[in-house]
């Protein structure tokens, strides 16, 4: 498994509307909002999974994302093609960050564009929602209390 | 038929197969490497194949029903047929976003 | 009526959760999202509405954006309180521009930040139908053609 | 009743109330000015004042039954009723965003 300290996976299809990379670096969520402004669309969605401080009565001290690089890349594309049979999504621009997040750091951005804003805030939710479902993708939680967990949904 | 083997299956292993499978996040910390070889039932299930993993590698057993299997970047169902010398992708249900 | 050249309209309300503005600037989304950004959230949603070129078979050259701004500043922040009440919205901030806009500019840009994405949005989706049928501000298009129109929901 | 007066009402009308009307958009555009005054019956309501206005501009019955009134920020329903030196703004369907 390649180790990449200060690099980026990424790559952009064959018709330049969907952008994707998982990378180590802040992600620069204006980047992705401006490659998706088209004046065939009158919407612009975008949403930020930003790090928690406080869950509960735990407090986050950081977190660690893992990913499985070249399989996330493959089930994004495949998530949004399926997001692109289902509303007329013009262009999406995503990046998911990997390695050690603070707390208030942007794990995830994503910006869609659409002719309307009812699909756009659909899409852009169908997205979010399956990509926590299968995109291979872990995330750590260094607890403020020393302790750490690895984190998988309804546990 | 849980056999470790480093290198190639032996000829006489008719009924064996052998897969490489590589791991991540939790499993790949309770199993301490990211990759290894794993030999199978040939004609195995999916389904045989995280039982046997498991097998191996006990201290992994806090996921056995929850562990999901890929080939070639696309999810396996319990009832997938594992083949020779497959490329096995294993880890623990997802938490990115 | 004030004729308002180069200024905004624009206010913060007492526990800095808010940020409302009617601009005649173009909108800074980088601004909005960086100001609803919090370490007690793990979601942020943007919205931004851009001036489609294309509607149906008619192509716009321009539009001319209206505003009762005082009345609009009332009625935007009755909106947010009442997302408030329905989701643990944690900060808003909007900016509508009014007066020329050209194709592909932002008229509206609304960030919001909430614990979890689904509130998020839900949140983001009800305030803008909400404004779009409540916050007094027209838009007229002026057709590629020449022609005027004043925009009205539902002709 | 529907009488245009530019200053303030004369001491025997005391059946007429006089309000100032800001109007938007369309509406201002047909009337040809931003803000202007209405003598209206005495405890008319605010369909009564819609009807008055568009008795008096023709030229607003384009959006006589759509229109939208307002008094310190908040929408009034046909029922309410208007009183005395009433600030109203009215308009049509809003269509910002």
């Amino acid at each position: 498994m390649p180790s990449k300290t200060d690099s980026s996976t990424g790559n952009e299809n064959d018709d330049g509307q969907i952008q994707l990379s998982i990378t180590r670096v802040p992600i620069d969520y204006s980047a992705l909002t401006e490659s998706v402004r088209s004046n065939r669309c009158g919407a612009v969605v975008l949403f930020l999974g930003t790090v928690r401080e406080i869950t509960g009565e735990k407090k986050t001290a950081s977190l660690e994302y893992e990913a499985y690089e070249e399989m996330a890349m493959t089930e994004l594309r495949r998530l949004i093609e399926l997001a692109r049979q289902k509303w007329p999504v013009e262009k999406v621009s995503l990046a998911h960050r990997v390695g050690h997040l603070d707390p208030g750091d942007i794990a995830i951005g994503i910006a869609i564009s659409t002719p309307h804003r009812r699909e756009g805030f659909e899409a852009a939710r169908f997205l979010m929602d399956r990509i926590k479902e299968t995109v291979p993708i872990w995330k750590k939680e260094n607890w403020a209390d020393g302790t750490t967990d690895w984190v998988h949904p309804e546990e | 038929m849980t056999v470790w083997i480093a290198g190639r299956i032996s000829e006489n292993m008719t009924d064996s197969i052998q897969v490489t499978v590589r791991c991540f996040a939790g499993l790949k910390e309770k199993i301490g490497k990211p990759e290894f070889s794993l030999v199978l039932p040939s004609g195995c299930s999916c389904a045989t194949f995280k039982e046997q993993l498991v097998a191996f590698y006990p201290e992994t057993s806090v996921y056995s029903s929850r562990l999901l299997v890929a080939r070639n970047g696309s999810y396996l169902n319990d009832a997938d047929l594992i083949n020779d010398r497959d490329e096995l992708a294993c880890f623990p249900p997802v938490s990115g976003g």
